[in-house]
This record gives C-alpha cells, structure tokens and sequence, in this order.
C-alpha cells in the first residue's frame, strides 16, 4: 500500500479570500461573543444581587434584635424575702447522693421565694404611682429575670442583704414598643402594652433607666417560651454545631471515599450503573424520609437517644452524602487520564496514583461538594423533626448525646411565635447567626479550595 | 468498658502496631540488604496495625450482634419452667420486662421475686460478658500483632494488604449509599402497603383530584388520594426552577472559570454559595413575601393573571436556591479542563465564548451533567419553599401562573398534621414518598441512558 | 441505652407553646429534675411516636390537638402502650380574622359556607360557586374580593372549622336538609377550587404572611394568636359574638376545640417527674385561671373539671 | 528571497517574561510573506515562546507578559482596537504537544472552517475535511474512523490530525511548532511538501530540531539561544557559514 | 549481541484489540538482558502499543485488550498473581506526549523515589533528584527553579523532565517512546549518552523515528508496519541488510 501516492489533492481556497470570509463573520461573532459574555457577567450579578437582596432583607431585619432594652435597676436582695437556711456544705462522711439531695432542698427551698419582689420592689423606688398598678409593675422585667437572680443567690448567697446595680432584660412588649415595631398611634385595644405602661416605659427610656444594650442573653441563653426576652441561641447553636461536627467527620470522608471507589475502581457494569442511578436518586429523596429513615433505624434498631444531635448529624449525613459523592465524581471525571498514567508508570499503585494525585487536584471540587452539602445540612429542619430534633429545648447540650435542637429549629420554632413584633426581629437575628456560621464553616473550605486551585 | 472506650483502645493497639511494624520491617531490611522488600516500613507498620486491630474489631461487631440473643437464650433457661414454657409472644413481653427490672427502666413496684431474680441474673450475665469480650478482644489483637509482625519479611506484600482493606473501606462507604436506600424503601414499604389497604392502587396512581379530608371528618368518606395534580405540581416547579437555575447557573459558571478576573472569581463564587446556604424557610418567606406580589404585580402591568403564590414563584425562588448547585460544581468542572484543549481552539481563530460553548463545555459534559441533576434532584425534593410560595393548592393544572402543590410538601403535610396516624390521610405519606422514589429513579435511568448516548460520541 | 432523665415529649404544635411554657416552668421551680424537650411534628407525628412502643427510646407525652382515636389507642396497645393516661389541658379558641386596614366583618356560618362551598343552591338548582366578592353573598358584607385562607385539610383546626362553622352554616340550608345525610356531608365539605380558598399548611405565621401579601384575604387564626398580633390583625364576629376567653369558655362562641396531652403510664416511676409534669401541668399556677398558661393565650377548664384531671393523673387512670 | 518581498510579520525587540523570569530578552525580526523561515536553538531557548507572540497565544498564559512589538501587516498586533480573534485566524498555530479535542475526527477538522463560516454546505465541509486530512497525509489511516475521537489516535496520528485541523482554516500565516517530531520519515516528508505547497500562498513559521528539515524547508533560518536571537539568514547561509560562532557550534553539534 | 544473553521480556503473539480494532496482529519478540532494541515504523504502525503491552500500560485504556503473552523474566506479567505495581517499578516508561505532575520540579523527580523508599533522608532525596536532572541534561536549566511547576518547562524541557523522573526509581527496563522527539541534537545526544550508560545494568527500549538514531544507540532494531512486527535483527544488518522489502522501502525512505 501507499501513503505518498495520495488521490489528487484539491486546493484550497487562497487565503485571503478565506479571510474575507473570517472577517465578514466576525462581525456576527463578536456581537456574539459580548452576548454571551455580558450574559455571564449579568448572571454573575444577578447572582450576586440576589445574594445581596437577601442579605439586606435578613440583616435589615435582624439587625437591631441583637440590641435588646434592659433596665438598670438596684437589686437589694432582701434578707426578710429570702429567707433561707444556711447553704448546705458537704459533711464530712456525707455520701455524694446524700449531700445532692439535701442540696437539692435547699435549692427547692429557694425556688419557692419570690423573686419577683426584689423587683417590683427596686421598681417602685424609681415609680412614684407604682403602687397602684401592681400587675402592670411585675411585667416591666421579663419573668425569666428573676431565675437570674435566684441563680446569683444559689452561687453566692452572702448576697442576701446587699444591693447590687443590674441590668435586666425587660419584658419582650417593651422592647417592641421602644423599637417602635408597633405603630405607637393604635388605639389602646390593638396595643399589647397598658397605657399606664407605656407612659412608664416612656419615661424610664428618657431618664436613662432602660436603655438599648447589645444583647448577651441571645447567644449565652437557651431558648424560652415563658420568658420571651430571654429567649437565646445558645443550645441550637451547640445543637447545630455538633451535627455539623458529625457531618463533616462523617459525610464528607464517606462521600470522597465512595466517589473514589466508584469513579476509579469499580467495574463498569450493570452494577455499578445501578449504584449510579441510586446515588443520584437519593439525592432526590425529600429530606423528611431520612428523618423516616432515622426514626426507624438509627432510635429504633440502634437505641441512639432522642433527639440527640449524633442522631440529627448522622441522619444529615446520610442526606448530604449524594451531594458529595456526586460532586466527588464529577471532579474526579474531569482530570486528565494522563496523570493517573505517570503515576502508574513510575510503579504507583492505583490506590497511590489516586491518593497522591488525583485526589490533590480534584479537592477544589470535592470542597465545593462539601460547601454545599454542609450548607444544605446546616439549614434543614425537616428531617430533625421525626428523630426528636424539633423541640423546644431549654438547656445547652454539653455533649453530641444530649438533647438539642438545631438553629434552623430555632428560626421555625421563632418565625412561628405569635408574638411577630419581638420575633420577626429575632428570627432574622437567628438567620444571621446560621448564615455566619455556614460562612465561618465554609471560610476553611474556601481558603483550602483557593490554595489547591491551580490551572496547570 | 464501655463500647466507646473499647475503640479507643483498638485505635491505640493500631498505633502501636504501626510502631512495632515499621520498626520491624526496617530490622528486617538491614538483615537481608541484598532482598529488596516488596512494600515500604509504613505499609508494613499499617499492616501489622489493622492485624492487630480488624479481627478484634470483627468479633467486637459479632459479639454485639450476637450476643443479646445468647444471653437471653441463657436468661430463659433459667426461668421457672412455667414461664419459660410460654408462647413465644409473651415470653417476648417478660424478657422485656426483665430488661426493664434490670436497667431500672419500666414497671418497678410490683416485680415478682422470680422476675427480679431474673434481672440480677441478666446484669450480671451482661457484666460477663463485657469481660470475657475484653479478654478475648486483648488475645486476639495480641495475637495478630505477633503473628503478623512474625511474617514481615521481604517478600511480604504489605502493601497489597493494606490495600485491600482501603478499598474495602471505600467499598464499605459505597455500600453506605445502598444500604440507605434499602432502609428508606424498607421504612416506607410497611406503611405504604397498609394505606393501599385503604385506598385503591389505581384511585391513587390515576386519581386526578387531590383532596383528603381530614381524617374524621364523614366517617365512611375517605376523600380522594388523587396523586396527578402532586405529581404534575411537582414537574411544574421543579421545570421552572431548572429554567432559571440552569441558564443562570451555567452562566456563572462559565464566566467565573473562563471570564472573571482572578479576584472577582474568589470573591463571587463563595458568595454566591451562600444561596445554598440559606434556610429554605428564609426562601419560603421572602417567595411569600416579596417574590410573589412582585410577580404579581409584574403580571398586572403586562396584563397577566399571576397569583402571588404560584408554581412560578416557587420555581423562580428554588431555582435561585440552587444556582450555586449548578454554577459551582460546573465551575469546579470546567478549571479541571486542560488549557491544551482551550489552547487548540484560541488558536484556530475561535472566540471565547465559541472555544467555550464548542470545546470547554462538552468536555466537561459528564460532570456538568451530574451537577444539574443534583440540583434537580434537590428542587424535587425541596418543601419549605413549596409549602409558602406555591399555594398549596393541590390543582391539576399547567398553568404556572396558578397556585400548585408538590408531593414533598404533601408527604411532609400529612405526616405532621393533625391526622390519626393510622388514617390512610396520614400512611398516604409514605406512599407518596415511595411513589416519589420509584419516579426520580425511572428519571435517573433515563439520564443515565440519555447522558451515556451522548457521551459515546465523545471520550 | 436505658437511662433517660428528661422527659420527652411530641405533637401537635399548637399544644407546643403551651407545653413549652409548663416545661421551661418545671425545670425552673424543680431543682431536682431536667427541663422536658418538647418536640413538635404535629397531633398525629407526636401519637405515632407516642404508641411506638415503651421504653428509652419513644417519647413519654404526646401532644394532641384532638382526642386520641380509638384505632390509635389500638395500635399503641399493639405495641406495648397499654397505660395512656388522657390530660385535657385547655381549649384553643380559634377566629377569623382579617388585616387592621380591611373592612369589618361580622360573619355567620352561612356566609364562610358560601364563600368556601364548590356548589351553592341557587333558585332552586346547585350550581357552581358563582360568588367572588363577600357583598354578593351577604349585601351586609364589604364589597371585597373572597380570599379566604383556611387551615389545611392535615391541620386540626381545620377539623373545627368545618364542624364549628361550614358544615352548620351549609345545614341552615332548606336544600341541604332534604338530602340524607351522607350527601348532605359531601355537599357541605366539598369545596371550590378556583383559588378563592387558600389551605395553609404551615402555622399562622404563614397566614399572617399571606394576610399581608394580600389585603382582601381572611385567615382563621388561634385566639392566643389574634391577641398577640391586634395591631396586626381584627376579629370577624361569628353569629354577632366577639371572640374572647368569656364568650368561649361560656360556649357562645362556637368555634373551639380541646387540647390534651397524653402520658404514658409505663413510664411514670421510670422516667424521674413524669407524673409530677402532668400535675404540674394541670395545676392552678399552670392552667388555672390567671395562670402562666392562660397569659400565654391557653383557654383554662373550669377548676372542678380541672381537679378531676389532677386526680385522673395521681391515680394513673389509664383509657 | 529578497528585500523586495513584503514584510508579513515584523517583531521589534520582543521581551516575554513568566512572572519575574525574561524568557526573551528582547527579539526583533522580521519574517517576509510567503517565506518559510524556520527556528532552530536549544531546548528551552524560547522558540516555542516566540512563536506564541506571533499569534498572541501567550496571553491565555498567566503571569506571562509580553513587550515589545509585533506587527503583522503593518498593524501592531496589540493595539487595543486589533481583533485578536482574526488575528489567530489569519496566523494560525500548530501546537508543541498535538492537542486533538475530544471529539470526533471529523469534529476535529470541521471545528474551524464552521467557526469562520467557510463551508455553505455539508458537502463543501466534507470536502474540506477530507482534502485537509489528505494534505496532511492521514486521510488514509482514517477515512473509515472519522467518527472515532481524535484523541484515541496514536502520537504521530494526533500531530497530523492537528496539522490538518489549522490548514483547515486557511490561515495566511501558519506557526507550526516542531510539527514533525512525532513523525516516521515519510509522514516528515509529506508534511515537508505539504509546507513546499502552502508556501505559494501562505506564510510559514516552522520551529524544529531537525537541522536537514530545516535546510530542506526553510528559506531563511533563525537560531535562538537563551532567549536571544543570535542569528538570522538564508538557510544556505547560516548552515554553510554561520556568523557567529554559537551559531556554528550548535550547526556542527559541538555547542558553545 | 548473541543468544547467550538471557532473555529479559518475551512476548508471545500478542495482539491487542481497541474495540473492535485489532491494532496489533500477534508480535513474538524477545528482547535481551541489557540491550538497546529500538522500535521502527510508520506512524501509527503499533509502536506505542506494544511498548505500553510491556508494563501493561495499556490496562489502563478503557476498551484496549491484549491478548497472546509476554514474559518478563521468564514470568507471565499477565498471570494473576503478578504484582502489576511492582512490574510497573521493574518496567519504567517514557511516554510519547510529555506528561509531568502539576507539581513542582523538585516533586516530580521525588515522587518515584519517595515512592519505592529509595532516599531514607533528605539529603539523599537531593542527591537522587540532582543526578537524575543531571543525566537527562535538565539540571542546568533547572537547578534555580526546582520549586516551580513541572508544567510550566518547554516542550523539551518536558521530555526531559520525563526521562529524569523514569530513571530516578532505577528500574531494570525502560521503555521509551520517542524520547528525544522535542530535543535538539545536543539534548539528543546526552540522551544518547545516558541510554548507554544505562546499557550498562538496564534493558532499554526505545521508539524512535529517528533512523540515525536507531543506528546510533540500539543493539537491536524491529520494523513494525501496519500491527504486524516485519523484522528485528542486529541494527547493523537491519539497516545494511534488510531482509524484507518492506524494511529496506521504509528505511530508505521510499516505502511501500
Ligand atoms: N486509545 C486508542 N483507542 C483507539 N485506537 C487507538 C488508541 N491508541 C492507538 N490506537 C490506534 O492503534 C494504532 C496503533 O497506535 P500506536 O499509538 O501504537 O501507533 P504508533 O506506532 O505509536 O504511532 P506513532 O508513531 O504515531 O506514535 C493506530 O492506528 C491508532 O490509531
Ligand atoms: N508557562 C511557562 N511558565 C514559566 N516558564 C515557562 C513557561 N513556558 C516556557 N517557560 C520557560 O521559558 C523558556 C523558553 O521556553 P520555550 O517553551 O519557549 O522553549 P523552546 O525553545 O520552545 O524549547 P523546546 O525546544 O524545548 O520546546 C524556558 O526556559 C521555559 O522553561
Ligand atoms: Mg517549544
Ligand atoms: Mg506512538
């Protein structure tokens, strides 16, 4: 056979009449071109302005939550109201439970006072008329103050009998009124607040006894339900932050590590087609089922506590693994073959050539995989609800296997309090505090997919 | 010891087999200099580390599995014979009484003598056995250890040990996936068989109205379970949302791989991922509260009958939900392409956006595929946004300007409601996410076909 | 595996706040004992969980907007729950109510049937729905658009507003007593679905939300609700009678339900103050009049049907 | 080839640095229409790097600048108002390490005259991919697998398919990095006539290694060394009488 | 070179199938303990593929089967048992298109040896990293940017990098696939070099397209054309003496 001996070769057109032809259509082509490009940077800011129209709405919103009036007020902790017996000490000989119990009285005991007195009292110092509107004056401090106070008193009784300057949260319809989120010309009927109040609270915010301070009882306190002021983010915060913990330690190796296996090792066949298919239909299973699946495997079989966030991160895991196997694989696809061949030829192992390799290139992706599913998982509330997660819990867990209740809970639980003039504020405070957490998460992810990202 | 402070113990013991090995396997290469060994100190070191520590770690999951049956076969032969001679139904509820007694949990006051007896047997049957499985978990990870450190010699394949148990491993989380899907599908397949019980298997799948009362209401009328209008709801937002989030995702992808200055990129992409980051809830009330008369009012201007809560709301704000899905995997992708390919088609005299759209982009097809069906997958299973923007209204209609309601939004509905638990309004939920299921998988396949098809052409 | 020291509790989510209140309450005057976690996921979520079976693992109070039902009470002795001790705890009255800057509504149950009905009888034949604007069913009515935004058909509340509401308003109709019962029943719930009635999933946030999206709407909220949002929201009368506390516990405000909770008797003595949550609950300070739970928007019992419940808890007094 | 001809490409003092690094250290030249001038020098001596000036492919490099100036026809190819899209399909490149896109061989070829618009018809397309893929000498190796991917072609295979997509486009110029390296002797030499051909018309930049190619092909030749120019002339000159002294060095395989 | 010398690989009628294609028609060839044998033949003849049958390369191209036997050392590299990581350690290769890792200069001559612990310190890595440069005639160009990315090096400079990379983990054969087609003959020649200074305790094969060099370097040299292996012999008698027609068209450049 012949290579050289080639049919006739036909000409091909003199270049410049092909120029012509590339010229008359780069007119077209370049219109094209700033389109699609200012398409992209239109989507790009479109993007961007969505992100910003959100922000702005949330943190317009929650904002000012984060400030909260307080009234600063002497507390004199009266001998004649508490009256109590001596703290219990441990006795010498005493067994632990022994000493617990009689601890326990004492605190009892404490828990029967009322500490609202202290109050009402240091309040009709400052309020002349106060006398005659007892009801009105125990509603100026919001009611879960005076635990505040029987707390001191647990720590340091010695207390009792001096006077202490303090700043107490006041009670949630003085915040809204002072904010001015209720329309201060509604006749008295629509007002949540008596008119005798308002005029209090107007004059104490003048003289300086009840001012805007930037509030700690968000983010040290739990929630609360009866005393609506106090109400924090603490325990969904920990909440949230040890599903994340579980998520991130669970989910994201899982997910590389199944992504590896099934885009390097596994055979191409019928199988692992069907594992495929799976992987991208679990992606597509509404959320609630996991919590299904949680309820019925994880609590049921396994006898893992209610309403744990070990329960809540794995069940969150399980969600956000698709997310990441398919990202995993996606990147995974996209490097060159001929990477994974100098390494194999060098006498790497496939595991090696992976591991060294091919996985370094692909964390940009396999990050971004874990951004999104670690974002998808922070902001989920609907399968904590059927493993126990969506409660009302009033304690900070101290570890995994406690009971907690998760950030976006709290926002549900929040949005959906019926008193909307304190809570619409709060429930965007609590939104900010997710978003900043999800940033603060992804900000590692992001430093690292910066530092690996390479055009090589 | 409890299960926890075992596997800390097993991590230390596999510390130290790595130790023992590598220091081993260094010994034995200096003795034989002219013998290259097969793996390297450290494959040798995990070696000897996961021998020591897998098989216990076996027979620790064996034993736990195990073992509740062993001691509570041992637990009924000891009781009186009465009692142990009963059906296997009540002997079931006295074990659990005795578990109770015995754990402090359950009906105290009036334990019989035989009963409590029974639950100091059974603590003290448990205390048992945690010790035997200590011992025996101490022998065993002893015994690896030496055995394995004993075969370390040059021509041990260490590596390919250890390798295998890595992939293992990987298989093993492979396998997480599967076995999730058969939990879900078992969790859901009990209750799902009962509400067909109910309801008729055609009136479900082919019922074109969807209107379960609630559940007491009329004794006798169960209301209909029609699962069309959900079905073509959940299309209809998922559609739209797809329509906005695929243009709009791909395009900022694109431009951020190919286009954006290096800093505009580091700074967009993050934050555009805050859009997957926030609560859906967030989404729901911002579709409810500014979306949705915003469209409405556009449609009064342009003299279009645009209900504030529409399909199109929701879809339009699902699919600004999952843009990051789309635009970040798929920017991810696209950098992953070599320059080279770029490089050809620049040099022929192609613009950018052609190099992109010709070149760049059906490369990085595949993967591009997998992000968008990602972010399908999580627009049909999203439900906060549905529940507020789209109206629930279970209509069947193709009008995305109408008030619809999607089968995410029902299961979650009817499950958490007010409903008896037992009513075919409540078990329709698990029927709904099975159909829901078997739906999304039919739709997978056929991608996985479609995909496959066009792909060929490639590679 | 087996200890659990807080007590767990689930349902509905109208009881939450209220049960929340009680919890947070309990573990601030009981130094001895934990808060309770109150869950939510609805009456039914809450009593599914509830009959689950007994021990560590299932929760120890249900929350319920409405009575147990009987196959309920079966499927939880299926699985163990033999001991459920019924603790009605209140009513939840519930209004329709419409935004401040709307128009006044004094409504009648004929007119909510009306407005919400599939088919209305008209000169003697039923047709299809025609009205769109409240004046043409009731000249009294404002001239405004109907948009009426109803609990859905998985909420509780929905349950009462048909029975409390539609279905005797449908009844006073001379068609609908000559049809036999059944028929009559179907006609009265069937309802239109031209987009003029609304069916809120989520809670009243979502119909406040809705009410502020779009003027004309009216929504049916709990009282507890209204009253924390009047600058928000007004009442419609039902039948010339304003909502209120009075009016309800005297029953001339129609539209009501009761609230329980459910506890499960296997676990008191188990789980460390069950039983003393449950009185608790019950108590005067609690629920009585000019309680916690009655500023928290809770509709009290009578203090003698109150005391029989305290003893029902005290002696375990099973269904 | 003398003075007369037009000057097609004219590079003044040409400095291209990577970062900090001065890959060129200041090149000028000028290359004359329809010549074939090739590049000889060093590995890493900045053949290849000067080449990519001439069709501004070096600005897809980052951190890569180039000064200096280029024209080409007179017009300074950086000048903002330049259309560096027709600039590349008037200067076409055939790539160092042949780069076939991941599609069909067909594709392949056809990338470019569609692009530019350079076939009304099917049937014209088809003409040009197969008269490209003759010219380059590979039509017979893959008239029957035009639908099989380009990449999955073998080294000297993809070095053609590559040759054959940028003749496709018709360029007035073509650069044409060490395009035969991959190459058996009778390929090399169907690629030799096929730039003897397209020297009637266009304007030929060849770089390579192979000192008798360039003494077959090349009117005139250019030897770079560290980033320098060091020499320019007719072939016959510089191989027969080199001025300068690294230049013959190199020629004679003795190297300075 | 006789037939005394130990045979070191021994392929047994091997063909290879890409799909459907069968691209190699059954070779039987022995290549020898400490030899040079270099592979001639038209582009796209089969070289590439039956160099990569030898350290099963191929196993990583989807849809490629190899069939018939090759032995390495007298053992079936094919048979189950056989460790296919340590093959490829014995059997070191040079590809055709320069691929170094996107990683630095320093790390792409590292990883071999950190790879098979052939540096237990530091400064051994150093002394293995330099002389391997060294020997591929990088270092110079080098030495100043061993931290910089492989990738960023020129065409040859690549190649080099490549060699340097297969011969620091000192395998007992490499393969090499046109390994000095970016070169210029300086650099051709300390190749040249380096490959018999190898000769010295390797087993090298090489794919040239370059007769000379064939001519040059190898003991031994086989003609393949069309998948079929025509002739392999001393290179002297090869290239003096062809036995086939074939042979002698091709090497004398008139083919066919
Ligand atoms: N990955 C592949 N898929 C399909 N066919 C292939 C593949 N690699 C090579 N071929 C085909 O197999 C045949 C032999 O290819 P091979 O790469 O071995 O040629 P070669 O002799 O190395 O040529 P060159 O000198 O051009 O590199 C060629 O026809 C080629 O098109
Ligand atoms: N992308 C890059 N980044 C940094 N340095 C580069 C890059 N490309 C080339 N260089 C350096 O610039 C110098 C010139 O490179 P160039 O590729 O022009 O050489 P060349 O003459 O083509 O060599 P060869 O014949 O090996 O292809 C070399 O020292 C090279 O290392
Ligand atoms: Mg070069
Ligand atoms: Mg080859």
């Amino acid at each position: 056979m012949t290579i050289i001996a080639e049919n006739p070769i036909k000409a091909v057109a003199p270049p410049s009449q092909v120029q012509q032809k590339v010229i008359a259509s780069l007119q077209k082509r370049h219109r094209k071109e700033r389109l699609f490009r200012s398409l992209g940077l239109s989507a790009v800011l479109i993007s961007l302005a969505l992100v910003a129209v959100l922000f702005i709405n949330i943190f317009a919103k929650g904002l000012p939550a984060f400030w909260q009036s307080a009234i600063t007020l002497d507390i004199y902790f009266d001998p004649k109201i508490i009256k109590v017996e001596e703290k219990p000490v441990q006795q010498a000989g005493e067994s632990d439970n022994d000493f617990r119990q009689r601890d326990l009285a004492w605190q009892t005991q404490l828990g029967f006072i009322n500490f609202n007195r202290l109050i009402t009292d240091s309040l009709q110092q400052i309020l002349p008329d106060a006398s005659k509107h007892r009801r009105d004056l125990a509603r100026v401090v919001t009611s879960g103050e005076r635990f505040a106070l029987r707390d001191m008193v647990v720590a340091d009784p010695t207390i009792i009998g001096q006077t202490r300057t303090l700043h107490l949260l006041t009670d949630a319809n003085i915040d809204v009124w002072l904010k001015g989120n209720i329309d201060r010309s509604l006749p008295d009927e629509q007002q949540q607040l008596s008119p005798k109040m308002r005029e209090w609270v107007d004059k104490l915010a003048a003289d300086g006894v009840i001012t805007s301070r930037f509030s700690l009882a968000l983010f040290m306190n739990p929630d609360s339900r009866s005393s609506l002021a106090s109400a924090g983010l603490a325990g969904a915060f920990m909440g949230s932050f040890y599903m994340m913990l579980v998520v991130i330690l669970l989910a994201v190796p899982m997910g590389v590590a199944a992504a590896i296996y099934l885009e390097e090792f596994a055979p191409r066949n019928r199988i692992t087609d069907l594992v495929e298919v799976n992987i991208n239909n679990l992606a597509a299973v509404p959320s609630i089922v996991f919590g299904l699946l949680g309820a019925s495997v994880l609590i049921g079989w396994f006898n893992l506590p209610m309403s744990a966030p070990i329960v809540g991160g794995l069940v969150l895991s399980l969600m956000t693994l698709p997310t990441v196997i398919i990202a995993t694989r996606s990147t995974l696809k996209a490097i060159p073959p001929s990477i994974r061949q100098a390494a194999l030829g060098l006498g790497a192992s496939k595991m090696q050539a992976i591991f060294h390799h091919v996985l370094p290139l692909a964390i940009p992706g396999i990050l971004t995989g874990a951004i999104l599913g670690v974002a998808q998982a922070l902001g989920e509330t609907a399968p904590l609800l059927l493993i126990g997660m969506k409660s009302f819990v009033a304690s900070v867990p101290a570890s995994p296997f406690e009971q907690a209740t998760a950030l976006p809970v709290q926002i549900y639980l929040w949005q959906g309090n019926e008193l909307r003039n304190f809570f619409e504020a709060r429930t965007s405070a609590a939104i900010i505090v997710l978003l900043l957490m999800m940033l603060s998460l992804n900000g590692l992810a992001i430093w690292l997919r910066k530092k690996y990202e390479k055009r090589w | 010891m409890s299960n926890l402070s075992l596997i800390v113990v097993l991590l230390m013991l596999l510390a130290m087999g790595y130790q023992f090995g590598t220091r081993r396997s260094r010994n034995v290469a200096t003795v034989n200099p002219n013998l290259r060994m097969h793996s390297r100190p450290h494959h040798y070191g995990m070696m000897v580390g996961l021998w020591a520590v897998l098989p216990a770690f076996m027979l620790l999951l064996l034993w736990l599995w195990l073992s509740p049956a062993v001691i509570n076969a041992m637990l009924v032969s000891a009781l009186p014979a009465d009692i142990a001679s009963q059906s296997a139904e009540q002997l079931r509820v006295v074990l659990q009484r005795i578990n109770n007694l015995a754990s402090n949990f359950g009906v105290v006051a009036d334990a019989e003598q035989w009963e409590l007896n029974a639950a100091e047997q059974l603590n003290q049957l448990k205390a048992n056995s945690a010790i035997v499985l200590t011992a025996l978990i101490a022998v065993i990870a002893a015994v690896g250890m030496l055995l394995s450190l004993q075969k370390i010699t040059p021509l041990l394949k260490a590596r390919h040990q250890v390798e295998k148990v890595v992939k293992a491993l990987l298989v093993l989380c492979s396998a997480v996936a599967i076995l999730t899907t058969i939990g879900i599908v078992l969790s859901m397949v009990g209750e799902t068989m009962k509400f067909f019980s109910y309801i008729s298997p055609t009136d479900f799948f082919f019922g074109t109205t969807w209107n379960p009362r609630f559940s007491t209401v009329g004794v006798g009328e169960q209301g209909s379970f029609g699962l069309v209008p959900l079905l073509s709801g959940t299309m209809l937002i998922s559609a739209i949302a797809m329509l906005v989030a695929i243009p709009l995702g791909l395009m900022v992808a694109v431009y951020l791989a190919e286009y954006a200055p290096y800093r505009l990129r580091n700074i967009a992409k993050p934050v555009i991922e805050v859009l997957a980051g926030i609560p859906t809830i967030v989404y729901g009330f911002f579709a409810l509260v500014t979306v949705g008369p915003f469209l409405r009012d556009l449609g009064n201007a342009v003299g279009l009958s645009i209900n504030a809560t529409s399909a199109l709301t929701a879809g339009v704000v699902m699919g600004i939900m999952i843009i990051p899905f789309i635009s970040s995997l798929s920017d991810d992708i696209i950098t992953q392409v070599p320059k080279s390919m770029r490089d050809g088609s620049l040099g022929l005299g192609a613009t950018k956006s052609e190099t992109v759209l010709k070149v760049v982009l059906p490369a990085a097809l595949p993967g591009i595929v997998g992000a968008v069906l990602l972010a399908a997958s999580r627009a049909i299973g999203e439900t906060m946004i549905v529940v507020l923007a789209a109206g629930n209204s279970p209509a069947l209609t193709a009008n995305p300007f109408e008030a619809v309601s999607t089968v995410t939004v029902t299961i979650v509905n009817q499950l958490t409601g007010d409903n008896d638990f037992s009513s075919p309004q409540s078990l329709v939920a698990f029927a709904l996410g099975l159909t829901l299921f078997v739906i999304t998988l039919l739709l997978n396949v056929m991608a996985l076909v479609i995909v496959r098809k066009y792909r060929e052409q490639y590679e | 595996q087996s200890s659990r020291d807080t007590i767990q509790i689930a349902g509905s989510s109208t009881v939450l706040p209220f049960s929340s209140v009680v919890a947070e309450e309990f573990g601030n005057n009981f130094a001895q004992f934990r808060t309770p976690v109150v869950g939510s996921g609805g009456s039914s979520g809450g009593l599914r969980q509830f009959c689950q079976g007994v021990g560590a693992n299932t929760i120890d109070i249900a929350n319920s907007s409405r009575k147990i039902r009987p196959n309920e009470v079966e499927a939880c002795k299926a699985n163990g729950v033999k001991e459920i001790i019924e603790v009605k705890i209140g009513y939840d009255g519930i209004v329709f109510a419409s935004r401040t800057d709307a128009a006044v509504f004094k409504l009648e149950p004929l007119h909510v049937f009306l407005a919400q009905a599939a088919q209305v009888p008209q000169n003697g034949a039923m047709v299809t729905n025609p009205y769109t604007r409240w004046n043409q069913i009731d000249k009294n009515l404002p001239d405004q658009e109907i948009l009426l935004a109803i609990p859905g058909s998985n909420h509780g509340t929905r349950e009462v507003y048909e029975e409390k509401a539609v279905i005797p308003g449908c009844k006073s109709l001379a068609e609908v007593k000559a049809m036999d019962k059944d028929a009559a029943h179907k006609f009265c719930t069937a309802m239109r679905t031209d987009g003029k009635v609304v069916e809120i999933a989520g809670d009243y946030t979502e119909t406040l939300a809705r009410l502020q999206a779009q003027k004309d709407a009216i929504g049916v909220f709990g009282l507890s609700f209204y009253e924390a949002n009047r600058d928000r929201i007004k009442v419609a009368t039902m039948s010339g009678v304003e909502p209120n506390q009075d009016t309800i516990i005297s029953g001339e405000y129609p539209v009501s339900r009761p609230l329980f909770i459910y506890v499960k008797g296997a676990h008191i003595g188990v789980i460390p103050g069950l039983q003393e949550y449950a009185q608790f609950h019950v108590s005067d300070t609690m629920s009585g009049f000019g309680s916690v739970l009655e500023s928290a928007g809770l509709i009290p019992l009578a203090d003698d049907e109150r005391a029989e419940i305290q003893q029902a808890i005290a002696s375990k007094k099973s269904l | 080839m003398t003075n007369t001809v037009p000057v097609k490409i004219s590079a003044k003092d040409v400095k291209v640095f990577y970062g900090e690094n001065e890959a060129l250290h200041g090149i000028s030249m000028d290359v004359y229409q329809n010549e074939v001038i090739s590049f000889i020098g060093p590995s890493g001596c900045g053949k290849s790097t000067f080449l990519r000036c001439m069709n501004r492919m070096n600005d897809t490099i980052e951190h890569c600048r180039v000064t200096g100036s280029i024209t080409l026809d007179g017009r300074d190819i950086h000048e903002p108002a330049l259309d560096v899209v027709q600039l590349r399909a008037q200067v076409g490149m055939v790539f160092q390490k042949p780069n076939p896109f991941p599609k069909s061989i067909y594709e392949n070829i056809a990338y470019g005259p569609r692009l530019h618009g350079l076939a009304e018809r099917k049937a014209d397309l088809d003409d040009i991919v197969e008269s490209s893929l003759r010219r380059a000498g590979l039509w017979n190796e893959v008239k029957d697998r035009l639908d099989q991917p380009g990449t999955g072609l073998s080294g000297g295979q993809q070095q053609r398919l590559c040759i054959a997509r940028s003749i496709a486009v018709s360029p007035e110029v073509i650069l044409m990095d060490e395009p035969c390296s991959a190459l058996d002797p009778i390929a090399t030499s169907i690629i030799e006539e096929l730039i003897d051909e397209l020297k009637q018309n266009f304007t030929i930049v060849i770089v390579t290694h192979n000192m008798q190619q360039a003494a077959r092909v090349s009117d005139r030749t250019a030897f770079f060394h560290l980033g320098n120019l060091i020499e320019i002339g007719n072939t016959n000159d510089v191989f027969t009488n080199p001025q300068q002294k690294r230049t013959e060095d190199y020629i004679t395989g003795r190297y300075g």
